[in-house]
């Protein structure tokens, strides 16, 4: 019976609205028509504002019951939420959301200042634009109410918990390794071959390139290439071999050359490093992967390690290598471009393996520990992985909702 | 000294920059806006000793008159006349009609374009050389290569039928391919990573990987 | 000017392509003139927005002084430029890769651990929790049922500490196998855009250039 | 320099001008020049196949050639393959074609040069679709460089005799924008007040003094929008702001690459039509029956394919038919895992 009131209220309120246009086009002047009668919608009631939680203050949330009238083609267009510093003040409009929601969150309520809120429930009419008719009703006011900061985001604790028990893992297994305890690793192709390849450069009498990508240093796997670089410096330093890395980035530079010149160092030979072994090129993505391109075919160097972030230029780069015969090692975490180094290059790290690197061939107890941390993390995720998908598979429990991020 | 204190700052520094994430409380909520902030100004000093480090280089071989010195005065020259060009313009630099736009135009986009897309070459003789059916993961490599490329033009599916196949069977198969089973091999790099970096990053701060500091 | 530029852009599209024969005179005055003005391009342009808009006008017009912070990092490292103090430069170094580290951590835990296994976490037999069983149609099913081992056995490849040998090296073996399906398939899915930017340059050159092409 | 590299510039010099100056423009191969072209180039295909099992690798620069072949010789062509029609190409269509003459039309173009094979032809036959069908089309950018690539889209359309022949002006057929940056927020401010983003178009002509936008006051006076994008801000921006809060109707053109990750919005009908990459140009190219560069380019992208995948081929059959000892001597060429 409701329903079709309302109906048959829009029909006629279309067409009248309809015919009032048409008799008012040439008018262009803004008019508010005369609401017809019985349209005002009922206020909403419960209403409710509290700090919102988990932030930074300065945000309030509003909370309502819909309006009896906000049904399907009901009275209710939308609600306008409404706000003022005292009870008696000026209320002005902070916001408004369709029919249909009970929720408002108003971002622009200063930290620590008391606010008044009222949501009015509003019916309007509009016609290409100009507004026909609104009319609205109030409700009772709600506050004062301050926003505050928290200490805590409660919706990110799973993340937290997660974290504790990772690097606890972690921190465990290098206490543990320090004690001397042997750790078991597995062998890794490509990091094995790391030796192999400086020995080849040697014997050939060429150069060595490593290039660390193109991402600057505020990128974890330039920190990873990067450490990788230490090592393989020291063994080329070992071997009397000639190690040159053009970056692409400033501060990669000045990393890149402490780092060499330390490795020389540890292998007893300081006065053999060259501050132009490690040289600045351009910031340029494709102005880099050319110029080294370049220099690999003009240099012919026996082997080529690509160790960092690469984008699109790893292929171009790879695919040059290659043809001149260099032995190439290739790792990086951006997936990407993991299948161009796998298909061009003659060892790939794939992902993990990258970063498992400098305890690899460092062999130093600590950083292995860490490796066994991570591998411990890795066998919780498995067991969670598999008693998730069978709980969730026969419906007894949704273990998938400990996982979710709020952003 | 010299290499403790830096040590001290990753350390506290890293720590800090774990919690703001989980501490909405000001000043940790614009931790995360002032670091790219100030690295952006960290970078852009740094590039002052990058570009000389270019030109210091580029000198020295032209000096020694080495191999192809001629080609590092060009490096030398083309890089000052844009940055000439790029500080006498102001704060404009970019507009539409400045010189440094038009050198934008047509120097820079057609090189990077064409570096970019000598990719298309590559990709060939990269397929044509390791794409061989060696062992069973080459042959898997191989066999998923094909197939999606086939599924992404409409020859594949033309040739499909011509095989006797119903229409866009192939590039169904491709599709099938790329949800299912690629999504898993992604997932688990993913997830990979995601743990060596934790770990990576957990030794830095920690302090036990350190070569990034260099010698005392 | 703009007829020129087009011919000139042709000269240096072709110089780049030379390169695929062998290297030349030609290809390298590009690359010289690639480097210089890429080198001189970035530099020019990260001193206008960041040096001068972001440092220097929100200091003078919004008085964002937390900016100095971060100027001073960059003045440290400039002072590598003076050998006796260049140490100084270690400071905003360790800075750098102190937040880097922290940031990381907590982005790669949230955004890949968490939310890949939430997604992994999903019923085989129905297309979400609370479905009846095998609701879902077969090819779903194999479909969820790929998906799960893949990523599974995918991980277990990852394992560095343990051995791989039997019934976990096989899972290790199905897992490189999932890894090599997923290189080739992503290789084939990105030849099309290769493809379509040296259509591009193509383009340019017998079209916009030449006006050979309707 | 050596005498060989002089004489091989003066080669390439001699070339350029003779196509520059000399030639008669264009060049078009008819459909029979083009199938023995392609018949032709099938032919060294099989005789490569047949070298390779009797032992004689190609190098690297014979599959170079190959590729840039199947690039460029389809350029010229005239040969059509068949391109089906996906529905979700058909609904962009079907969106414009629903929409009464006079109806206003944004388009946004977030995508830079790099992307522009992919993206123009699309540009190019939505908009030659619209002013055909008498539509107002209002253009802006979230990429600097975005309005730049309208503008040239634009001028190639107008070039059209049915196009030409309507005497369009600009300002009341059609308006650039320009760039404004900021992002989603741009796409937020508008959902308010479009003038507030862009007060002056691309010229600086200011936004009132424009007759086609004077009473275009934000989303809901848009009828259809359409939307190319080649990355962020993109799609994902433009439907999460503009279609789930401000609910106007879109359809989008994507680059191939991402184009995998839009099918979500399209089923749950956020989108209102979608073109993937040079496929998806193609199709479009077909449902409005205006042929232009996609289906010509699609024949390129079609053509290197089948080289890329002839050459696996001719690699695999070295592999296997060729004897054991050259099997060894390509295995140490080819580098393995």
């Amino acid at each position: 019976m409701r329903l079709t009131t309302a109906l048959f209220l829009t029909l006629f309120l279309t067409m009248s609205a309809a015919t009032a246009q048409e008799a008012d086009s040439s008018l262009t002047v803004d008019s508010t028509f005369i609401a017809p009668p019985d349209v005002t919608p009922v206020m909403v009631k419960n209403l409710s504002a509290r700090d919102n939680p988990n932030d930074a203050g300065g945000s309030i949330l509003i909370k309502w019951d819909l309006s009896v009238d906000d049904i399907e083609g009901g009275k209710v267009t939308h609600y306008q939420i409404l706000r003022a510093e005292t009870s008696e003040g000026e209320f002005e409009e902070v916001g408004e959301v369709p029919s249909g929601n009970s929720q408002f969150i108003d971002n622009r309520a200063d930290r620590g200042r008391e606010f008044y809120y009222k949501v009015a429930a509003v019916n309007q009419r509009k016609q290409e634009g100009k507004l026909l008719w609104q009319v609205r009703s109030e409700s009772a006011l709600s506050g004062p109410v301050k926003s505050t900061a928290q200490w805590f985001d409660m919706r990110r604790l799973n993340v937290f918990v997660g974290m504790i028990i990772l690097c606890g893992l972690i921190i465990i297994y290098i206490n543990r390794a320090k004690s001397g305890k042997p750790i078991f690793i597995r062998k890794i192709a490509g990091l094995d071959a790391v030796e192999e390849a400086v020995g080849r450069a040697t014997e050939m009498g060429k150069k060595i390139f490593f290039i660390p990508g193109i991402s600057d240093m505020d990128n974890v796997q330039t920190l990873a290439g990067i450490t990788i670089l230490g090592k393989v410096a020291q063994m080329a330093a070992e071997y009397e071999t000639w190690i040159e890395v053009p970056v692409s980035r400033s501060l990669v530079m000045v990393a890149a050359k402490e780092i060499v010149k330390e490795a020389y160092v540890k292998a007893g030979r300081p006065d053999a490093f060259h501050e132009d072994q490690v040289h600045y090129l351009t910031d340029d993505q494709f102005g880099y992967a050319a110029a080294i391109d370049g220099m690999f075919i003009r240099e012919k160097p026996a082997t080529v390690f690509f160790l960092g972030n690469f984008y699109a230029e790893s292929l171009i780069l790879a695919e040059t290598g290659n043809s001149i015969g260099a032995i190439q090692i290739a790792g990086t975490g951006q997936q990407t471009q993991l299948p161009f180094f796998v298909a061009a290059c003659d060892y790939t790290l794939i992902g993990e393996e990258l970063f498992a690197a400098s305890a690899y061939l460092s062999r130093e107890p600590k950083l292995l520990g860490s490796l066994k941390g991570q591998d411990m993390g890795k066998a919780i995720i498995l067991l969670a992985l598999l008693a998730g998908i069978i709980l969730e598979s026969f419906n007894i429990f949704q273990l998938s909702q400990f996982f979710s991020v709020i952003e | 000294m010299r290499r403790e204190i830096p040590l001290l700052i990753t350390a506290i520094v890293g720590i800090f920059f774990v919690l703001q994430y989980f501490i909405p409380h000001p000043p940790f909520n614009r931790l995360n806006g002032w670091f790219s902030d100030w690295f952006s100004i960290i970078g852009a000093c740094a590039i002052w000793l990058g570009a000389l480090n270019l030109i210091r280089i580029s000198a020295d071989k032209i000096y020694r008159k080495r191999s192809d010195w001629g080609f590092s005065v060009v490096i030398i020259l083309s890089f000052l006349l844009i940055v000439v060009i790029g500080f006498k313009e102001g704060r404009d630099f970019r507009n539409p009609g400045s010189g440094f736009d038009w050198l934008y135009n047509f120097i820079y986009t057609p090189l990077s374009a064409t570096m970019f897309a000598l990719l298309a070459f590559f990709v060939a003789s990269a397929s044509y050389r390791a794409f061989r059916a060696r062992n069973l993961e080459a042959s898997l490599l191989l066999v998923a290569a094909f197939l999606v490329m086939l599924g992404r033009v409409p020859v594949g599916d033309a040739i499909g039928v011509s095989l006797g196949l119903p229409e866009t069977n192939i590039s169904k198969v491709a599709v099938w391919i790329m949800n299912t089973i690629n999504t898993a091999g992604q997932r688990a790099i993913l997830i990979g990573i995601a743990l060596g970096v934790v770990s990576t990053s957990l030794r830095i701060i920690l302090g036990i990987e350190r070569s990034y500091l260099g010698s005392e | 000017m703009e007829i020129f530029g087009t011919w000139l852009a042709a000269f240096f599209t072709l110089g780049i392509i030379s390169f695929l024969y062998r290297d030349n005179a030609w290809y390298k005055l590009c690359e010289s003139i690639f480097v210089g003005i890429s080198a001189g391009y970035w530099f020019v342009t990260l001193f206008w927005d960041n040096i001068h808009g972001l440092f220097w006008e929100r200091i003078t017009e919004r008085h964002d002084y937390w900016l100095l912070i971060g100027a001073s990092l960059g003045l440290m490292m400039l002072l590598r430029l003076i050998p006796p103090i260049g140490w100084i430069s270690r400071w905003p170094l360790s800075f750098v890769v102190g937040a880097t580290a922290g940031l990381y951590i907590i982005n790669y835990f949230a955004s890949n651990v968490m939310v890949q296994v939430e997604n992994t976490l999903m019923p085989l037999f129905s297309a979400k929790f609370g479905d009846p069983l095998f609701s879902a149609s077969p090819y779903s099913i194999v479909g969820n049922i790929v998906v799960a081992a893949g990523t599974f056995t995918g991980l277990v490849y990852f394992f560095f500490s343990k051995e791989h040998k039997g019934a976990f090296g096989g899972m290790a073996k199905i897992g490189i196998w999932t890894i090599m399906i997923t290189f080739g398939a992503s290789f084939g899915y990105t030849v099309m855009s290769r493809m379509s930017l040296l259509i591009g340059r193509m383009d340019f050159i017998f079209g916009d250039w030449l006006g050979l092409i309707r | 320099m050596t005498r060989g590299e002089l004489m091989a510039y003066l080669v390439i010099v001699a070339v350029v001008l003779l196509l520059a100056f000399a030639v008669p423009k264009p060049i078009s191969f008819s459909t029979t020049v083009s199938y023995i072209i392609v018949g032709f180039i099938a032919l060294v295909l099989l005789i490569i196949f047949v070298r390779t099992i009797q032992g004689n690798m190609v190098g690297r620069r014979i599959v170079f050639l190959f590729v840039g072949m199947a690039v460029i010789l389809p350029l010229f062509m005239t040969i059509s393959q068949p391109i089906p029609l996906s529905p979700e190409v058909k609904q962009v269509y079907d969106a414009v074609v629903a929409l009464k003459p006079g109806s206003k039309v944004l388009v946004s173009f977030d995508y830079d040069p790099p992307s522009a094979p992919e993206l123009q032809p699309m540009a190019e036959t939505f908009f030659r679709l619209c002013l055909s069908r008498d539509l107002k089309i209002v253009i802006m950018g979230l990429w600097p460089q975005g309005p730049q690539q309208a503008e040239i889209a634009m001028r190639k359309t107008l070039e059209y005799p049915e196009i030409a022949s309507k005497n369009l002006r600009y300002g009341i057929d059609y308006v650039n924008l320009g760039f404004q940056t900021g992002n989603e927020f741009v796409i937020q401010r508008m959902g308010g007040d479009f003038k507030s983003m862009f007060p002056t178009d691309l010229n600086g002509t200011a936004y009132d003094s424009l007759p086609l936008v004077r009473n275009v006051r934000n989303f809901s006076n848009i009828d259809y929008a359409f939307h190319l994008s080649a990355g962020y801000p993109g799609t994902v921006e433009w439907v999460q702001v503009a279609v789930d809060r401000y609910g106007l109707k879109m359809g989008a053109g994507n680059t191939a690459v991402q184009t995998t990750q839009m099918y979500p919005y399209l089923r749950a009908r956020q989108l209102v039509g979608l073109l993937g990459g040079l496929n998806g140009a193609a199709e479009f190219e077909r449902a409005a029956d205006m042929i232009g560069k996609a289906t010509k380019f699609m024949v390129s992208q079609s053509f290197s394919h089948i080289i890329v995948i002839a050459f696996i081929i001719i690699g695999n059959a070295a592999f296997f038919l060729g004897d054991k000892s050259r099997k060894r001597k390509q295995e140490a060429a080819g580098g393995g895992h």
